[in-house]
Formats: structure tokens, C-alpha cells, sequence
């Protein structure tokens, strides 16, 4: 077991416990460990019980925040839509937040789908995530039956193999290029500080695709979608995707067909990713959770360079500058136009 | 009496060349592990050797071969000087007669189960009366495989023509069906399984058999209301968020939703995988809906594979394939879920 | 036979029924003879109205079978389709499949007993094809009567039929707005108020309802108290629909599928499945 | 490619600038492409990157945005929220491999028909050159996506 993240998880689970007893938070998001190995279940913990299964570890894959306002609604008492919020404190919750789960919610809080009072954020730093596709081609598909973490390896082993991986060497892309590795809000910390990674590109996956020709980034794109089947756990996993109703459901007019035309799903990626423009902190649970491997956060990971260079704004750090696209500057760049 | 063969691998090779003069013989895509998966999962035989076939279920479910995304039910002209404007016309039909070789007892399985309700469906009937499915049966399972909980086996032979088993290097294939008879009658090349392989392949049969227990007929004895108000699908539906994954990769989730499209002045009805994941699945067009919460939607998921359906046509309509349990961006366990239900009173 | 395809129909007429002009009636015509003469519905049934283009949507089909040669459909404007076909011509082609789903047991279950027939709104469109085929068949009913309420006089359906209906003595009709208006003499009173106070007897009878879900739900308290039971209660449950065979998933309440097994259910059974229409 | 060909554009002129400006152009009898379809709309931050995929895939060849001047917003401000996104939009597009001569975006005044004209033959031209769209059109003649008629 990893010294640093069972510390990290005996920190949570006692300050967990006590917020929920204290009754100071009605839930609190965390993960706990799921039924395969490598894998964490994300999890709300209601009763003090519940808090003794929580964990962390490298395998937290999924962004937290996203379960954070529809939780915090479903905590309100039940009115109508037109009913004003009633009087006096409402539930909290408290979340689990490293570096870009933090910055999601503080893009929450800028957008006003929480409210400050009633979150109750335990920050800690964050060492990266794995990777598990890169975990599969490292042992060539062979199926994972026992896994286990220390502190800067993985030891994984099934039917006929036993081998011990690098952390560094299976984190996922985005992590490896990941900026803000400790929270930017908290009230209470969990574990200790993690130093910020050296990045010397931020955007290697962006500078290849920009260094094709036309022709072969529509190649590129075409067959990266190919297998979209359009389950859209990308669009359900973002903490940036809260709309009541999607640009994919509506119907006057349809933005999207619904099969697997290879339009529909090119206007579906491009749209998704495009809401997220200056928004996007590239926590990665899009790609990680595609079942069919599709590295879609090349375009988030495109807008956010482009928002870097045109309008110099990083999205969630700073709580206080506005996002950019909710912003103008009467200096914009406007050579792009006729 | 099913007739089984004993062959080698040179015979079965024989065999799909064969096959590829009248058919068109498809065999499990993995694709290369690098970049997305290929979606269809399935590819037509090179006409070289028997591809190797992974332990356990391909990545997607035979649902790409007999639910085509999308399926073209009927074609239409918008053209305003067309006498037949707007007026549906049956599509035309793939007339490919297909064989399918690779794949795994469960997805056979699967086709059987989505056969019960698709009984009268003309455009399912076409496809599964013109293809041949030839099947793989399973020496090795994964650790997510569950056949033998829901009513399969790793040697299951539902809705399969021939089943083939790989013994000590050489491949028993036992022919189950005419269509799988016919396949077989032209192809020759291979010679009656011998006694000590027959015996082998019932010794195996047996030993998988073992497992199985009934929590199908174990949860049709139970009441659909005890089950569906049973207090833990809060929290199995506190980390669920609603995507489709589970049920696109699903061999019998079946579901499907018809929407008309117009390109031009040409127009088709397609009808194409829907999830009752999805919250604009139930939803009417007052807005009002039924099952607005993803509780609600997480439980029909479970309680139409593990209730209602059995209830309906008896088996359960769950496969045991473990996909949406390797694919479940938040590690939802069906087996969970089922050994939950079977613990309520 | 494709059950997904659709028969080809004409729009034949085209009346707004309400003031708000969002529900229309629609009068179809078979373009096939043979067609014609096949489609056979039972009250209680419903069709899937096909607009190339547009999509399909489920109608209750408002024409009893005693009304030869067309179909009706009584549509409320909501989403997509039904606006798209509120805007079509007469002899505008327009598909239809069905019918579909079981209907009302007129011809079994009821046959020979006192009808009951309370509705509100614009949920009176099968059930008027009910009491069109009740009246051609009137000998083989007891005695019927006829609830119906809507928000406003405007807002009534059918109101030249009713006038008719009004007049005949083998019908006892009530009809009801919710709250007084200008030139209206009828009653005024909420649906289930005015069941309480018409109180017709259980003896034999079985009731009808269709509405909106708060009406139905305040309706029976009254009849119960006059001992009316849930078996002797039909109600036709709707959900989102596709195919209408059963098989798209869209409209299951729990095990059912309301497309095929109903959409008619005595109310035990409805009582007996998940909340979720 | 024929040479009768000619390109569809669609163009979203803003209510205030462009589509007045299309407007005078009318009026003073100057000629601009007649293959560009003018859609008039509130303001150009109306124009969500939804209405130019749409009309990308819908067949348009070429689609051009235009909105009042920086600074001669009716609503102050939305064309210059507006050049953001299209500056990301066009970015992005771009990045997936949509030609650069597909979407286009500018400026009109109310009082230049003159100009509005000039650019819309100058996109004209630009996109006849390009030719006929084909990238992120929608068809029928794509095979759906199951083995057998992707294979077929």
C-alpha cells in the first residue's frame, strides 16, 4: 500500500467522520473502492459509517465536482421550480478536491451552481492519476486479477505475469501535464502539498495534430470518432456540463442526429468540446471514461491553448478573474476575420 | 443427436475459405489496442488464419451486427413534384447471407434473449434468418464473466449453429442447427470427433455446469414491487451518471428510438440504440416525466434485465458478459446489484 | 406485412376544436380501399400518425368503427410532430399505423352493463369513439352517462355532438366547466365534484375515466364512497411511445408495456404497478 | 468538378449593421453573388457555433457571420463577446480540418454596401475555389455503421 495515499485516506476517513457526526455536512463525495481491481468508485457517504470506506488513491479517475449540484439540489427541501429557496442554512456537502477538481469547483461557484456556504471542500494534493490503458499495453491486454499501490509503483499480476510498473510511467496525459497539482480553494487539508510538476509542454498532443496537414487533422479527427458510440458518458462525466437540457436532446430545431452518422457525431464532439472553452481544466475524466478510447480532450486541450494565447486566462485558478468567454477586452485579437 | 467433428486448425481455416465463396465470413476486431476500438467490433475474414480469438467477450457486443446504428426502416421523397411525396417506402434489405465465427457463447446467447421480444420484428428476423452464427466456447472466462449466474455457461449453445471447442490444440465443433448443418455438409475436410474427445468436451460441459444456480427463477418468485422498493438503489444510483456506456455495450439492451431525417429532398426513418439512461427517454411531450430522477432510471436499467423481462419471457436478460461492469466509468457492478435483489425479502 | 409501415391517408377535414386553436380534430382517409375496409379498430385503441419528415407520434383514434370510410383524430399541439401537423393542408398525405394497443373490453367485460364515461379536457377523444359505438349498439348496454368537464366552454370538445348527445334520452349527459363564464347555463364544478353529485350506481356498471392524472385521482374518492371498486374502474395510461409493439422500451411501467398491453387497464392493475406514467 | 458549379453561402447578417448594410446595397443596385442566402438575426452573438455547424452540415459550401463594428454594438457589447467564441470556433474548426475559406466572419456598418458586397464576392470567390463542401456534410450514401455495410 502506498504510504502517501493510505495517509492521505486515514486523514479523510477521520475528518470525514467527524464532519458527518458533527452533522455539519449531510454527504460528502468521495470514492471508495470499486469491485475490479485498479479501480475507485466515486461515493457519497451519508452516516459516519459510510466514512470508514472511503479511499484514495491513484486510481480516482472520475471528477467528483460533477456530482456536486445536483447533490446539493437534491439536499434542498422539495418545492416548485418558481418557489424561492427557503429561509435560513441549507445542507451542506463536503468534496474531496485535488488540484483541477478544485478548479472545477470554483467554475461552479463563478457560474452559480453551488453556493460557497454550503460546500465544504477537503483539498489535497494531487500525484496523478493512472492511466489504465496504458497500464493494458504495458502488460498486453492480459487481464488484471490482484493490483497493488506503493508510493511510486504499481504492482499488478493475473493469470501467468507479475509485474511491477512505474506510477510515472502509466499517469494519464493529462496529469502528466497537469499545472495545478494542489487545490486552489479548501477548508480543510488533507495530506501534504505536492510540488508543482516541470511541464515543459503543456500541449504536446495539440502541437502534433497542428503540425499535420488539413488533410490529414480531418483524418486525424474522422478516425478518432469513428468508434464514438455516442453514450455520451464524456458529456455526463464533465463537472462543466450541467445543463438542464443538452444541445444533443433538443428537438426544435436538432442541433445533432441521433445515430452514428459521422456529421452528427463530428458536430457532437466539436460542440462539447467547444462549451467547454475556457472552462475545461483538463482533469481528463472525459477521455478516461470512453469505453471506446477516444482521446477527445485533444480539443479542450486546443481551445484552452488558443484561450491561453488570445486572452491569457486559465480557467478555476483564479476565483476572482471572470472566464474568458464571459468577458471581452476592446483589444481582441481580430485578425481572423475577413 | 448433434453431429460433431474433430478438426484441425489447417481444417478450419479449410472450412471459412469455404464459407467466403458463398458468404461473407466475419471474425472478431480488436483492434490494435492503440487509439479507440473499433466500433462495429467485427471485421471480415482476411481469408488468411483463424484470428485469434481473447479469452472472454469482444469489446462490443454482437448488438453492432444485428441492431445496424442506424437501421434504414423506410425511404421517402420530399420532392414536391413527386407523385409519392411523403409517402414511406419500405428500405431496401442487405440480401448478404453472413457468418460469424468467434464469437462468444454469451453473445449467442444474447441473440436468442433479443429474439423473444423481437419475435415479429421483420427487420430482425431478416438479419438473424440469413446469418449463421458460429461460436467459441469458453475455456478461459475474465474475472468480470458471470454466465453461469444468469442462466449461460461458458458452453452455452442457445440460438448457435456450431458450436466449437478447442481441445488439447485441436478444435471440436459440434453442429447444432440446419443452417449450421449446411454449412458444414459442403465444406468437408473433417472427420467424425473421436470418442475420447467427445467425452472430453461432456467432462468439460459437466464441470461448467456445476456452477450454475438460478437466481432467475429465484427472482421471479419474488414480488416486483418488494424488489423495486427495495432501499438500496439510492445509493447504486449515487454514483451512476446517467451515460449510456452500460447499455451500448449491452448484448440485450435492445432498446431503440425511430426519427425520421431529410437530406435534401430524399428522407429516410431510421431507427437507431436509445437508453432508458437517458432522461429524454421517458420524457412526454407535456415535459412530465415519468421517471425524471436517475434513480428511477438506474433501477428500470436493472429491473427491466432482472424483473420484468424474465417475468415477461422467462429467462433473465442479462448475458453475464461483464461488459458493462469493465466499461462503467464509475464501476456500477451488475453482480452487486443482483446479489442485492436476491437478498431482498 | 412490415408492422412499421405505415398506411398511406389523405386529410380529409380539419376542424379547430378549442378556443386556444391547439387542438384540431382531423378526418383521414385511407388512400387503399382494401386498407379501408380492414382497418378495424376497437374504442380505446390508438395509431401512430406519420409525418414523413417529422416523425411519428400515438393518437387515441376518436372514430368509432360504426363511422365507416375514415378515421378521427383529435391532436393536441405539443412537440415536433404535432405542430407540424397542425400546419398541413387538407389532402395532405399523412401515414397511419394501427390500430394498436388493446382498447376498452366493450364487446367482453362491459357489454351488457350500465356505462359510466367521465373525462376532462382533451381526454375525451376514445372515449367518444366509445360512445359513438355504445349508441350504434345501444341495445347491447345498459344505462350510460356521460361526465365531462373541461377548464372553460371554449375549451370543450366535440360541442355540436354534445349538443345531440344532450338531446337523446338514452344518454344522461353532464358536462361541466371549472368555473362560471359569460352565456354559459351548464354546470360549473370540478369533474369529480360532479361525479359525487350525478352518484351513479355501481349495480352492474362499470366506469371509464380518462384525464389528466389529478382529476382521475380526485374522482374516485367519491365513487368509492358510493361503492364503486378499482375492478370495475378503466383507465388508459400514456406514456412516450415509439413503435407501439412492444418492443422500443420506451413506455414501460414496470413490467407493461402500455403500447401493446394497454393502454386500457382497470385500475387494480394500474394500482399494481410502479408509479411511473 | 463542373464548371457550372456554383456555391451555396449562408450568410447571418446582424439586424442593426450587416443586414442594413445588405439592405443599401439593394437600394444603390449593387450586385452581390446570388448564391449567398442571408439569414438576418438579433446580433452577432446570436450566432452560436450550433447555427454555423448546422449550416455546415446542412450543405452549405461557405458560411459568413457578420455583426455591427466593435464599439457599434445595439446591445454595447455582443459582438464583442462574439469575437471571442468566433475566434475559438474558427480555431477549432480549423484544427479538425474544416478548410480555413469555410467560415468566414466580419464587420459591416450600417452605411457600407458597398463593402459587405465586395465581401461577399471575395467569399464567393474564395469558396467556389475551395469547392463543393464535403467534410461535415450529412448524406445518406455513408454506410451505417454495422459490420456488414461498412464492409459492403
Amino acid at each position: 500500500m502506498s504510504q502517501i495515499n493510505s495517509k492521505i485516506t486515514e486523514e479523510i476517513r477521520s475528518k470525514v467522520k467527524a464532519l458527518l457526526s458533527a452533522e455539519e455536512i449531510a454527504a460528502f463525495v468521495g470514492f471508495i473502492d470499486g469491485t475490479l481491481p485498479m479501480t475507485a468508485r466515486p461515493f457519497t457517504a451519508r452516516s459516519p459509517e459510510d466514512a470508514d470506506r472511503l479511499v484514495f488513491n491513484s486510481f480516482c479517475v472520475v471528477n467528483p465536482a460533477v456530482y456536486l449540484p445536483p447533490l446539493l439540489k437534491s439536499l434542498e427541501p422539495p418545492r416548485r421550480p418558481t418557489d424561492p429557496l427557503p429561509e435560513g442554512p441549507l445542507p451542506k456537502v463536503g468534496i474531496l478536491a485535488t488540484g483541477c477538481w478544485s478548479r472545477n469547483i470554483s467554475i461552479q461557484l463563478q457560474e452559480n451552481q453551488i453556493a460557497r456556504e454550503r460546500v465544504v471542500v477537503l483539498g489535497t494534493g494531487c500525484r496523478g492519476m493512472v492511466d489504465m490503458r496504458k497500464v493494458g499495453s504495458i502488460i498486453d491486454g492480459r487481464e488484471i486479477e490482484k493490483a497493488y499501490e506503493l508510493d511510486d509503483r504499481i504492482s499488478v499480476s493475473g493469470k501467468g505475469f507479475s509485474e511491477e510498473i512505474l506510477l510515472e510511467d502509466v499517469l494519464r496525459d493529462n496529469c502528466l501535464t497537469c499545472i495545478c497539482p494542489n487545490p486552489v480553494i479548501m477548508d480543510h487539508r488533507v495530506g501534504g502539498q505536492v510540488p508543482d510538476r516541470r511541464v515543459d509542454n503543456r500541449f504536446p498532443f495539440v502541437d502534433e495534430i497542428e503540425s499535420k496537414s488539413l488533410d490529414k487533422r480531418w483524418e486525424w479527427f474522422q478516425n478518432e470518432i469513428s468508434s464514438c458510440i455516442r453514450c455520451y458518458a464524456c458529456r455526463n462525466v464533465c463537472p462543466l456540463c450541467y445543463c438542464p437540457t443538452c444541445f444533443v436532446d433538443d428537438s426544435r430545431p436538432q442541433w445533432v442526429g441521433k445515430s452514428l452518422d459521422p456529421a452528427d457525431t463530428s458536430i457532437f464532439h466539436i460542440l462539447r468540446a467547444f462549451h467547454c472553452a475556457g472552462r475545461c481544466t483538463n482533469c481528463g475524466s472525459c477521455e478516461t471514461v470512453c469505453p471506446m478510447g477516444i482521446n477527445m480532450r485533444v480539443l479542450t486541450s486546443k481551445l484552452t491553448k488558443d484561450v491561453i494565447d488570445l486572452y491569457g486566462t486559465e480557467a478555476g485558478v483564479d476565483s476572482d478573474a471572470p472566464l474568458p468567454l464571459t468577458t471581452y477586452s476592446e483589444t481582441d485579437r481580430q485578425d481572423f476575420m475577413v | 443427436m448433434n453431429k460433431i467433428y474433430g478438426l484441425e486448425r489447417a481444417d478450419l481455416e479449410k472450412w471459412l475459405s469455404r464459407w467466403s465463396e458463398k458468404s461473407t465470413v466475419y471474425c472478431p476486431d480488436e483492434g490494435d489496442g492503440r487509439g479507440p476500438a473499433s466500433f462495429s467490433g467485427w471485421k471480415v475474414w482476411a481469408g488468411d488464419v483463424l484470428p485469434e480469438i481473447k479469452p472472454g467477450p469482444a469489446k462490443c457486443s454482437i448488438k453492432t451486427f444485428y441492431f445496424p446504428q442506424p437501421e434504414s426502416l423506410h425511404t421517402f421523397s420530399t420532392a414536391s413534384d413527386d407523385p409519392d411525396a411523403f409517402l414511406l417506402m419500405e428500405a431496401e434489405r442487405d440480401r448478404s447471407a453472413n457468418v460469424l465465427v468467434g464469437l462468444r457463447p454469451c453473445d449467442a446467447r444474447a441473440v436468442y434473449l433479443n429474439g423473444l421480444p423481437y419475435s415479429k420484428d421483420p427487420y430482425f428476423q431478416h438479419r438473424d434468418s440469413r446469418t449463421t452464427l458460429v461460436g467459441f466456447s469458453c475455456l478461459e472466462q475474465c474475472s468480470t464473466c458471470f454466465c453461469q449466474e444468469v442462466g449461460g455457461s461458458p458452453f452455452d449453445t442457445h440460438r448457435l449453429d456450431i458450436a466449437i471447442t478447442e481441445i488439447k490444440g485441436r478444435f471440436i465443433a459440434e453442429v447444432l442447427s440446419e443452417r449450421g448443418e449446411a454449412l458444414v455438409d459442403g465444406a468437408g475436410g473433417a472427420g467424425p470427433a473421436s470418442d475420447k474427445e467427445i467425452a472430453e468436451l461432456d467432462r468439460l460441459k459437466n464441470e461448467a455446469k456445476v456452477l450454475k444456480s438460478d437466481s432467475g427463477e429465484n427472482l421471479k418468485a419474488k414480488e416486483l414491487m418488494a424488489l423495486y422498493n427495495a432501499g438500496f438503489w439510492d445509493s447504486v444510483a449515487d454514483s451512476c451518471l446517467n451515460c449510456g456506456a452500460c447499455t451500448f455495450l449491452c448484448p440485450t439492451c435492445y432498446c431503440f428510438d425511430i426519427q425520421d431525417e431529410v437530406v435534401g429532398n430524399k428522407g429516410r426513418r431510421i431507427r437507431y440504440w436509445d437508453s432508458c439512461m437517458f432522461p429524454l427517454y421517458s420524457q412526454h411531450a407535456s415535459g412530465h416525466n415519468p421517471r425524471g430522477m436517475k434513480m428511477q432510471r438506474v433501477r428500470n436499467r436493472f429491473m427491466h434485465k432482472l424483473k420484468y423481462f424474465p417475468d415477461r419471457f422467462g429467462p433473465l436478460s442479462c448475458v453475464g458478459c461483464g461488459r458493462c461492469i469493465r466499461e462503467c466509468p464509475v464501476n456500477i457492478d451488475i453482480r452487486e446489484v443482483l446479489k442485492d435483489l436476491l437478498g431482498v425479502e | 406485412m412490415n408492422p412499421y409501415l405505415p398506411y398511406s391517408a389523405r386529410i380529409n377535414d380539419a376542424v379547430v376544436e378549442t378556443e386556444d386553436g391547439n387542438i384540431k380534430t382531423f378526418r383521414l382517409v385511407l388512400e387503399n380501399e382494401e386498407e379501408r375496409r380492414k382497418f378495424r379498430q376497437t374504442p380505446g385503441q390508438f395509431a401512430m400518425l406519420s409525418l414523413a419528415g417529422k416523425g411519428e407520434i400515438p393518437i387515441g383514434i376518436a372514430s368509432s368503427p360504426t363511422e365507416e370510410g375514415y378515421l378521427m383524430f383529435t391532436v393536441n399541439k405539443a412537440g415536433l410532430v404535432t405542430t407540424a401537423l397542425h400546419q398541413m393542408p387538407v389532402g395532405a398525405r399523412i401515414g397511419v399505423r394501427g390500430p394498436l394497443g388493446n382498447g376498452f373490453p366493450i364487446n367482453t367485460e362491459i357489454k351488457g352493463k350500465n356505462i359510466v364515461i367521465i373525462a376532462g379536457g382533451f381526454a375525451f377523444t376514445t372515449l367518444r369513439a366509445t360512445l359513438i359505438y355504445i349508441l350504434a349498439n345501444r341495445a347491447d348496454y345498459g344505462k350510460v352517462t356521460v361526465i365531462y368537464g373541461a377548464r372553460t366552454p371554449g375549451m370543450l370538445l366535440y360541442k355540436d355532438e354534445f349538443k345531440e348527445w344532450e338531446k337523446r334520452d338514452d344518454v344522461d349527459v353532464h358536462v361541466t366547466i371549472d368555473q362560471e363564464a359569460p352565456d354559459w347555463t351548464g354546470l360549473v364544478g370540478f369533474v369529480p365534484t360532479v361525479a359525487g353529485e350525478v352518484g351513479p350506481s355501481p349495480e352492474n356498471s362499470v366506469a371509464l375515466i380518462c384525464g389528466p392524472p389529478i382529476m382521475i385521482r380526485f374522482t374516485m374518492p367519491p365513487l368509492e364512497k358510493i361503492g364503486w371498486t378499482d375492478d370495475q374502474v378503466y383507465l388508459s395510461l400514456e406514456n412516450r411511445m415509439k413503435c407501439g409493439l412492444g418492443v422500443c422500451g420506451h413506455c414501460n411501467v414496470g413490467p407493461i408495456y402500455p403500447c401493446k398491453d394497454g393502454p386500457v387497464f382497470t385500475r387494480t392493475q394500474v394500482k399494481s404497478l410502479p408509479l411511473e406514467y | 468538378m463542373s464548371q457550372s458549379w456554383e456555391p451555396k453561402i449562408i450568410a447571418f447578417l446582424c439586424n442593426w449593421c450587416s443586414y442594413p448594410a445588405a439592405d443599401l446595397a439593394g437600394v444603390g443596385r449593387m450586385q452581390y453573388p446570388p448564391n449567398v442566402r442571408i439569414v438576418r438575426v438579433p446580433c452577432s452573438s446570436r450566432v452560436s457555433a450550433n447555427l454555423i455547424l448546422s449550416a455546415l452540415k446542412s450543405g452549405a459550401d461557405g458560411v459568413l457571420v457578420s455583426g455591427c463594428h466593435p464599439g457599434d454594438c445595439h446591445y454595447i457589447s455582443g459582438n464583442l463577446y462574439a469575437r471571442r467564441r468566433f475566434a475559438l470556433l474558427k480555431n477549432l474548426i480549423e484544427f479538425i480540418g474544416i478548410e480555413p475559406g469555410r467560415v468566414n466572419f466580419f464587420w459591416a456598418a450600417a452605411s457600407e454596401g458597398g463593402k459587405i458586397v465586395e465581401v461577399m464576392k471575395t467569399v464567393s470567390a474564395s469558396v467556389k475555389e475551395l469547392g463543393p463542401a464535403g467534410r461535415m456534410v450529412k448524406r445518406f450514401d455513408v454506410p451505417a455503421r454495422s459490420p456488414q455495410q461498412k464492409f459492403a
